[in-house]
């Protein structure tokens, strides 16, 4: 039940983030110093057609009217029109989310994966030359531009070895869309080949999105669980015999993993601001890519769309991470 | 008093903390016997060793920083600094010697309800005999569970929780501190261990709470004939439920006593200035004691208590005193005797 | 410490990813003969042939729809395709055509002279795309159908360009797109992500962030003579490395023709891939504000033209493989003054001429070079490091083609100077020299020079009227000298087509205006 | 009788309770209702447990909480509604010892410019004067000038507790509130504080409001007493009255639950509590003692909340059976 | 200060920090005086173009033929301004607005709290790509771009740490002294908070870098010949792999520099850290 009300109040919480976002990337869409109807309009229109468009378009009324009717189009799931291939934004966004998704899933899986087990064992065995490694290695991650490394990896594992594929998603025909996902779609349908090269195309962006988060999770879990190692409960736990490796694996990863769950949701903002580099750098055909696209074309709506999406699914994320600390920490619900 | 032999005996026990200021000699050949079904009170001023000493007997001192140096832990014939980490977290900690902490809040895990962690106490201390893999797969059944919660409910009514059933669900932060104190002695006799160590206990607790729980503790463990370290630093409880008193003063032990002997003839200058300085409204001056503790980092030789001792003599400052039967039970380390 | 352990890691995965990719090298090959892969340089943001016009999209209009005429090979002809003939009336207003017998869409219905008809107003009433070609000169429901396979077009005046610009007029299926109307959109919500044409290649998947695959139309109505392909595939991979090492390894048959030089050369380097070259109609400029000072005065903007190192520029970045144009219309095409030689880097001329100017130049100018195109960058980083020698500030501001189009359509936004490359749309001088020059299409991006002079726009009105080319190309070289004499922009190169394909392509059939994307003669061996 | 220092009517201190998201209304009643003076140079002790909102009334008294009814006045003058500047100037007045004085000093300011502030801000001595008055103070609690120029983490528990009084007394403040002022020293550190308490009090003329759950303490320190539960006064009269003669359930029982030095026998350790205190946000009818005392009946406890009444000169209590309790304790 | 020194020297990943950012700072100043060819930076030589590293060019050339070293030393020039700029301006506005609304509760500070909230709910990489490309590619406005983004975080920071700090027994004890609010914000709150304000300043100019990168990858950022580092990346790509050295080396720059703010900050977090101070004697 207490669960429950909290669920709600995180639940009504988001409405005026939500709502501020919106009225922030309005805002930043009415700086705008270009002139998006021009564009529409065509290469030969006449000042009165694009005035015409512009009546049409609502972009000669009073701001608050727009931002209601903008208000009003959010609220039908109408992000707007791309200027440039005449798609709802929508359209545009849904059909590419998928690479993204499975992009940034992959990502998160090695980041935590491997990130998590890495900083359990840096903070046991903390000053140990492992640890000192780690931390060169991470504080190398916080520090790299994913472009570059993205850049740098080409260079090597593509161009010079030749190993891994210079960017794309796939090789051969995808397979059946069943989620849009390839690896899970290739998985379900039997595909080995497009699994193979799914696989092969994934390496390289997944683990360049994920190095630096890989970072941040790697150093929050050892603070964590070194701030867990020195608790009172751990110590009474050793003084009720219970064994090191129920402590560690239960009771200690327990209490360590909140602090890194509340990265972990943070992070995922981070994943989602780095698809756009990697995704350019590796030509993986996400939202991101589409995004870099749309600044190419200077393509307003599709920029704002997608900057209002992120926001949404950044805010989603934070919310499920909330809720999931709630999972992990009864005491969270209280709060 | 009973002449049967000591449920725990520990002889010169030497204890160092490696710090970035020097070496701290935390304890520094401390001697204190449980006798079976007693309750020892362990009683000094904060930093005096009292809680270190507690740490040492059950092999929780983190190291490094600490290391003994010295010293054995004799606990049914064996000596626990000798026993492997294995051995001792099997036989000895949570099922032979158990632990009553302080800080009741941060000593139960937060983020487990009550039940997981009862159960994993029972689930990991078997009875003799049961320990293999089988027998541990075997508490992780339900009938085994069945049972343990039965045990448990059963305990959880003994120390007067209300609502057990309930509070099996609960997590720690959902019950008050008089609650968790009672809900911890439950898990300290949850496995009928030999010896509890008790430290601090009800430091934090109301007067009014403290009581309770001071008459339930000495209750439960009278009954049941275990044996009780109980460490503070209230001569005040420990006239109300200590059958004996160790006084400690850095890092050493200075005098051990029944407990009616140490207040009405307390031996040691130490104790004696200890007595003296208890607020009391029948006396018009105080009496604290002049100085400070010293650092333990390099700590005066011989008596560790010369530098602020008013009858010091000339030898204290060379030798730890020996130490001296006053009468049956009553052992002071003092030059003056 | 940092480096060396990233490198030990790099290491390390390597090769956990050397056992990956060795099993599956074969996978992603396309070594089967049935299946053509391109590697597509932008996006298809849409399908619908009506609403872009560019060289980089073509390949979608090309292979999935059919004109009434078509331009092949090199120099450009045009062929029948739809229309068996056509006549043009005396007073060269009106153009006849006439439809072959039994060209079906993919749907089974027949072309008719409707769907033509219908084609053309649907062009006009969106407005975009090419419509720019057609809306001056045909009135929306002025086309009229004669018979079923009859189809007149009716101009306000007459014009020389009319038969060069119909191949941009794709035939779409009108039953289809009317039973997708919705809201009065001529079906183009619909169609910018399907197709209704009659094109050698039917659309069987389309993603716009991954690009087409079509399946070979077995009944168009050109036949097939047993050397072709089953299935196409253009895939997006925007990257000019990413492309070229997908050709390298194979992943693709073959990818655009306008490749940096430098992956040009990587390119001829491997024995698995041929280059083939031709001269191709595609002019690189730069474009000056004639209107607004100080560039109004004409020995500035000589000064200007001096102060750019085309040869610099053509031999090293370029790495030769362009060569230097230096008029208004590509050397490679009838109207282009053959003895024309244009400026040199000439920091002395520059200079005599800066003295003899009017006006000083007393602001710094600013260029914009194209977001995504890295030769207009380096162009412009030229022209600014000469300039800087004749004590002219020089800010470039890179700014995307569609805002750029945008500003040029008015003289108070439009840059000061600005880089571009002017295609073959249509293979007629007036496709460079009437857009880019004539006052009449002020307003339109390729006029954004704002050049006026009354004796050239007569010069170039003139030679739109008749259509004897001798005559035409008279009044071009003319107009074109003069043009060149006012230095109205910078023309700096023409370029050639590199097209770079597997060995295993052939029939490839390069036109500057389908830019070697036509499938339908190529097949694999 | 001069008029007294201090006099508390009636003084109500409610925190509002936001529990959970609607915001449901409810309130924490902090001091519901307190009355009692404060005679010029006595120690008056205010003892209960935790939660009792003992330490909440000081902070009223101090005017840090504004009271959500009854009047304070402080030589005759009422200061409970003083506009902020006014009430920051009585400070001068009235000083407020925490708890943990290492706490409350700015661990990025050395102790003597900690030392300085209260004269900065309320005087305009010059800075030699200020260092004098600064210096005779440092050395009044037993330090040395020389640790001025320290960084308050250096100083034991106990120096803290010196230097925390010595900030304070610049200041030369007429009323002094304690809290909790010996809660987490040994009893050997503690006894020197209390003796010093006593002896700068008689140098300095000053009046205590002495608060603490430490019974002995009080006993020792206090020449009256009120004792606190959930908010109310139950008990108030003389040190002696008190802890001779307690009237109200809840002071013998909590006189009864002191561990005492004293070896007892077996079993004879007088009347425990049973149960815990109620929440203060959900405070029971009636008395609200009612739920633990061994004498509450139906009929008036649960119905009536006693009033504090007068049971001999100068002994209130507030307990419906207070002439009914045994009149001799332990 | 030079117990200060002491101690950051103790922490040798730190004191690397300080190094190397002194010497992005003395690159930043003399870059004029260290690059061998300055001129570089405007001119160009195409027929010196994509030379690999050599003794007169350690770093290379570019594509234009102009010397990398000397563009790589002109471009910490660049990323010293944006990031300083962006990070100061970041803090003038951040700083006043966490500091006063943690300090006054109030409908006013919820509402700018929650400002910030909008703020970081968006990637902030994100945010800062949608205004660059709403203002247009420029230096300034990727200046503007991270400031607008990035002051929340200050605020935030600023606002836990004061409301954390307002329970603090001492700064409650000022108030019971009779101290006045502005005097205890000021001269307690402050410097109180200082700590966490530096080292969000010196991981901020890291993470303010990297982003300035990214926006200059994009094409967002500085133009043409602006040596940045970001567009100098992106420009290299399509001479890969033979001209490795192109992208390379600012790409270095880049990884050294972000680092060398990381390790300072991560150093002075330890060192400022109150409860770790050690008086003088």
């Amino acid at each position: 039940m207490r669960r429950l009300l909290y669920t709600a109040k995180r639940l009504a919480l988001m409405v005026p983030t939500l709502f501020g976002l919106v009225v922030l990337v309005f805002v930043i869409s009415r700086v705008i110093p270009a002139d998006p109807v021009a564009l529409l309009a065509g290469e030969r229109a006449t000042p009165q057609q694009i005035e015409a468009l512009r009546h049409r378009y609502g972009l000669d009324r009073p701001l608050p009217v727009q931002l209601l009717a903008y208000l009003r189009q959010l609220a039908r799931g109408d992000l707007g029109t791309s200027l440039y291939s005449g798609r709802p934004i929508t359209t545009d966004l849904f059909g590419r989310f998928p690479a993204t998704l499975e992009l940034t899933l992959a990502a998160m899986a090695i980041t935590v994966l491997l990130g998590v087990p890495l900083g359990v064992l840096a903070a046991l065995y903390r000053n140990s030359w492992f640890d000192h490694l780690l931390r060169a290695v991470t504080v190398s991650g916080l520090a790299i531009a994913s472009f570059w490394l993205a850049i740098m990896l080409q260079l090597l594992f593509s161009m010079e070895l030749r190993l891994l594929p210079l960017g794309g998603r796939i090789g051969v025909p995808p397979p059946r869309a069943l989620t849009g996902l390839f690896v899970l779609d290739a998985l379900l349908t039997g595909n080995g080949a497009a699994l193979r090269s799914a696989l092969q195309h994934l390496c390289l962006p997944a683990f360049t999105l994920a190095f630096p988060a890989l970072a941040t999770v790697v150093r929050f879990t050892r603070a964590g669980v070194l701030d867990v190692l020195h608790s009172d409960f751990i110590l009474y736990e050793r003084a009720m015999g219970l064994p090191r490796p129920l402590i560690v694996g239960k009771y200690l990863l327990r209490n360590a993993m909140a602090a890194t769950l509340t990265q972990i949701g943070l992070l995922f903002g981070v994943l989602l601001a780095g698809a756009v580099v990697v995704e350019t750098v590796f030509d993986w055909p996400g939202i991101g890519l589409y995004a870099v696209n749309a600044i190419v074309l200077s393509d307003y709506n599709a920029i704002l769309g997608f900057t209002l999406w992120s926001g949404f699914l950044y805010v989603l994320v934070n919310l499920l991470t909330d809720l999931g600390l709630m999972l992990l920490d009864p005491r969270e619900a209280t709060r | 008093m009973s002449s049967a032999p000591p449920v725990l005996e520990v002889r010169d026990l030497c204890l160092r903390f490696h710090t970035d200021q020097g070496t701290v000699e935390a304890l520094d050949g401390v001697n204190l016997r449980v006798l079976p079904g007693e309750i020892l009170g362990l009683v000094g001023e904060s930093g005096c060793g009292k809680t270190a000493t507690a740490r040492a007997i059950l092999g929780v001192v983190p190291a490094p920083p600490g290391e003994i140096t010295g010293g054995r832990i004799l606990f049914g014939g064996e000596d626990l600094l000798r026993l492997p980490e294995r051995e001792l977290a099997r036989r000895i900690r949570g099922r032979a010697i158990t632990l009553i902490p302080q800080d009741t809040l941060g000593a139960l895990n937060p983020v487990f309800p009550l039940r997981t962690q009862l159960l994993d106490v029972l689930r990991w201390h078997p009875p003799e005999g049961d320990g293999g893999l089988w027998g541990l797969l075997r508490r992780y059944g339900r009938r085994w569970r069945r049972q343990a919660l039965a045990q448990i409910l059963a305990l959880l009514r003994q120390v007067q929780l209300p609502d057990p059933e309930g509070a099996l669900a609960k997590y720690p932060h959902e019950f008050s501190g008089g609650q968790r104190q009672r809900l911890l002695i439950a898990m300290a006799l949850l496995p009928n261990p030999v010896l509890v160590i008790a430290d601090e206990p009800t430091t934090a607790l109301d007067v009014t709470i403290q009581a309770q729980i001071l008459r339930l503790l000495r209750r439960l463990v009278k009954e049941r004939g275990t044996s009780v370290l109980f460490i503070t630093h209230d001569l005040g409880v420990v006239a109300r439920l200590c059958d004996r008193v160790t006084v400690m003063y850095a890092g050493q032990e200075v005098e051990t006593a029944p407990t009616a002997a140490l207040f009405t003839r307390p031996a040691h200058p130490y104790t004696q200035q200890l007595l003296a300085s208890l607020p009391d409204h029948r006396k018009e001056e105080l009496e604290g004691i002049p100085g400070v503790v010293p650092s333990l980092i390099d700590p005066p030789r011989g008596c560790r208590f010369h530098t602020r001792c008013s009858q010091a003599r000339p030898e204290c400052a060379l030798t730890r005193p020996p130490e001296r039967l006053l009468a049956p039970g009553h052992t002071v380390r003092c030059h003056l005797y | 410490m940092a480096l060396v352990t990233r490198r030990a890691l790099l290491r390390a995965a390597g090769l956990g990813a050397l056992a990956l990719a060795t099993a599956g090298r074969r996978a992603w090959s396309a070594t089967e003969t049935s299946t053509y892969i391109f590697g597509q340089p932008s996006e298809f943001d849409t399908l619908d042939p009506h609403l872009v016009f560019d060289v980089g999209r073509v390949a979608s209009r090309i292979n999935l729809y059919d004109s009434l005429l078509r331009w092949e090979d090199n120099p450009p002809k045009l062929h029948p395709w739809l229309a068996e003939r056509y006549t043009v009336s005396p007073d060269g207003r009106r153009y006849t055509f006439f439809l072959r017998k039994g060209a079906k869409f993919h749907d089974g219905s027949e072309v008719t002279a409707e769907a033509v008809r219908y084609s053309m107003e649907r062009q006009l009433a969106l407005g975009k795309g090419a419509a720019s070609l057609f809306k001056p000169v045909v009135e929306p429901g002025s086309t009229r159908v004669v018979d079923r396979y009859t189809v007149e077009f009716n101009l306000r005046e007459p014009r020389a360009t009319f038969l060069a610009t119909i191949d941009a007029l794709y035939i779409v299926n009108p039953a289809v797109l009317k039973a997708h109307e919705k809201d009065g959109d001529w079906g183009s919500t619909w169609l910018s992500s399907n197709e209704a044409g009659s094109g050698s290649y039917q659309l069987e998947a389309y993603n716009p962030a991954v690009g087409f695959t079509g399946r070979r139309f077995a009944e168009h109505w050109l036949g097939w003579s047993g050397r072709h392909v089953e299935r196409i595939e253009f895939r997006t991979i925007r990257e000019p490395a990413s492309r070229v090492n997908a050709l390298l390894r194979g992943d693709i048959h073959a990818t655009d023709g306008y490749l940096p030089a430098d992956l040009i050369d990587k390119l001829s380097r491997s024995p698995e891939v041929k280059i083939i070259e031709q001269e191709s109609m595609r002019i690189f400029v730069i474009m000056m504000h004639n209107q607004r000072p100080p560039l109004n005065d004409v020995h500035v903007r000589r000064a200007i033209s001096y102060a750019f190192d085309y040869d610099s520029f053509i031999n090293n970045i370029m790495k030769g493989r362009v060569v230097r144009n230096p008029g208004p219309i590509p050397n490679n095409m009838w109207g282009a003054p053959r003895d024309l030689q244009g400026y040199t880097y000439d920091l002395e001329k520059a200079k005599e001429e800066l003295a003899k100017a009017s006006v000083k130049v007393d602001r710094p100018l600013e260029i914009s070079p194209l977001v995504g195109y890295p030769v207009t960058q380096d162009a412009a980083v030229v022209l600014q490091s000469g300039l800087r020698k004749l004590g002219i500030e020089l800010k470039i501001k890179p700014e995307t083609w569609p805002t750029l189009v945008g500003k040029a359509r008015q003289q108070e936004t439009t840059p000061d100077l600005w880089v571009l490359w002017v295609s073959t749309y249509y293979a007629d001088p007036a496709n460079w020299i009437n857009e880019m020059y004539d006052s009449a299409n002020w307003g339109a991006w390729k006029a954004s020079s704002w050049y006026k002079n009354p004796q050239v726009d007569a010069l170039l009105r003139e030679a739109l009227r008749i259509t004897d080319q001798a005559q035409r190309q008279k009044l071009y070289e003319k107009a074109a000298r003069l043009i060149v004499e006012e230095a109205a922009s910078l023309w700096i190169y023409n370029t050639k087509w590199y097209g770079p394909f597997r060995t295993n392509v052939q029939g490839v059939r390069f036109c500057p205006i389908g830019n070697g994307r036509e499938a339908r003669w190529i097949y694999l061996t | 009788m001069a008029e007294a220092l201090l006099r508390l009517h009636d003084v109500k201190k409610y925190f509002p309770l936001r529990r959970g998201w609607l915001r449901r209304p409810g309130w924490l009643r902090a001091v519901d209702g307190v009355s009692f003076e404060v005679q010029t140079g006595e120690i008056f002790g205010l003892v209960g447990e935790s939660g009792c909102g003992k330490t909440t009334l000081g902070k009223t008294i101090l005017g840090l909480y504004r009271p959500t009814a009854g009047a304070i006045t402080f030589k005759g003058r009422p200061i409970h509604a003083l506009p902020p500047a006014q009430a920051r100037a009585l400070r001068r007045e009235i000083q407020y010892v925490y708890q943990d004085p290492g706490a409350s000093l700015d661990p990025w300011w050395t102790v003597g410019r900690s030392l300085h502030e209260p004269l900065v801000v309320h005087t305009r001595l010059s800075r030699r004067e200020r260092q004098a008055r600064v210096e005779e103070m440092i050395h009044a609690v037993g330090l040395e000038s020389a640790h001025l120029r320290r960084y308050p983490h250096e100083f034991s528990g106990g120096q803290q507790r010196r230097l925390g009084l010595a900030r304070v007394l610049v200041l030369n403040p007429s009323l002094v509130i304690f809290d909790e002022p010996t809660s987490g020293l040994d009893v050997s550190v503690q006894a020197t504080i209390l003796k010093l308490f006593k002896e700068l009090r008689a140098r300095f003329r000053l009046t205590y409001v002495f608060i603490s759950h430490d019974l002995s303490v009080i006993r020792l320190m206090c020449q009256r007493v009120a004792v606190m539960y959930l908010g109310v006064v139950v008990e108030l009269g003389s040190t002696a009255a008190i802890f001779d003669t307690p009237r109200h359930p809840y002071t013998r029982a909590l006189l009864a639950a002191i561990p005492r030095p004293v070896v007892a026998p077996e079993g004879d350790e007088g009347p425990l509590l049973e149960g815990e205190p109620p929440s203060a946000q959900q405070l029971p009818g009636g008395c609200r003692f009612r739920l633990r005392c061994p004498l509450a009946r139906q009929d008036p406890c649960a119905r009536l909340e006693p009033p504090l009444a007068e049971v001999a000169p100068g002994h209130w209590v507030a307990c419906h059976f207070a002439d009914t309790v045994p009149s001799a304790a332990s | 200060m030079s117990a200060f020194l002491k101690q950051l020297y103790a922490d040798r990943l730190a004191f690397a920090g300080l190094l190397i950012v002194l010497a992005l700072g003395l690159s930043a100043l003399l870059a004029p005086a260290l690059a061998p060819y300055p001129e570089d930076v405007y001119d160009i030589h195409p027929a010196q173009r994509l030379q690999p590293p050599s003794r007169q060019h350690p770093f290379g050339t570019n594509h234009m033929g102009a010397d990398l070293l000397s563009r790589v030393l002109f471009g910490a020039r660049i990323t010293v301004v944006i990031a300083t700029v962006a990070v100061g301006s970041a803090l003038l506005v951040g700083v006043p607005i966490g500091l006063v609304a943690g300090f006054y509760p109030g409908w006013a500070s919820e509402l700018l709290m929650r400002l910030a909230d909008v703020f970081l709910s968006l990637p902030q990489a994100v945010l800062a790509i949608a205004i660059a490309q709403t203002l247009g590619p420029s230096i300034p406005n990727v200046i503007l771009a991270l400031s607008i983004t990035y002051w929340p975080w200050f605020a935030r920071v600023v606002f836990a740490e004061v409301r954390s700090l307002k329970n603090e027994v001492f700064v409650e004890a000022t108030q019971a002294l009779g101290v006045s609010p502005w005097r205890t914000l000021l001269l307690h709150v402050l410097p109180n908070v200082a700590t966490p304000i530096i080292v969000r300043s010196s991981i901020g100019m890291g993470y303010t870098i990297l982003t300035a990168a990214m926006l200059g990858f994009l094409g967002l950022g500085a133009q043409p010949p602006t040596p940045e580092w970001g567009r100098e990346i992106a420009e290299a790509r399509q001479y890969l792999p033979e001209a490795w050295w192109y992208a390379t080396f600012p790409g270095l720059a880049i990884f050294v520099t972000v680092m060398g703010f990381n390790l300072l900050g991560d150093g002075l977090r330890d060192v400022l850290d109150p409860r770790l101070r050690r008086g003088r004697p």
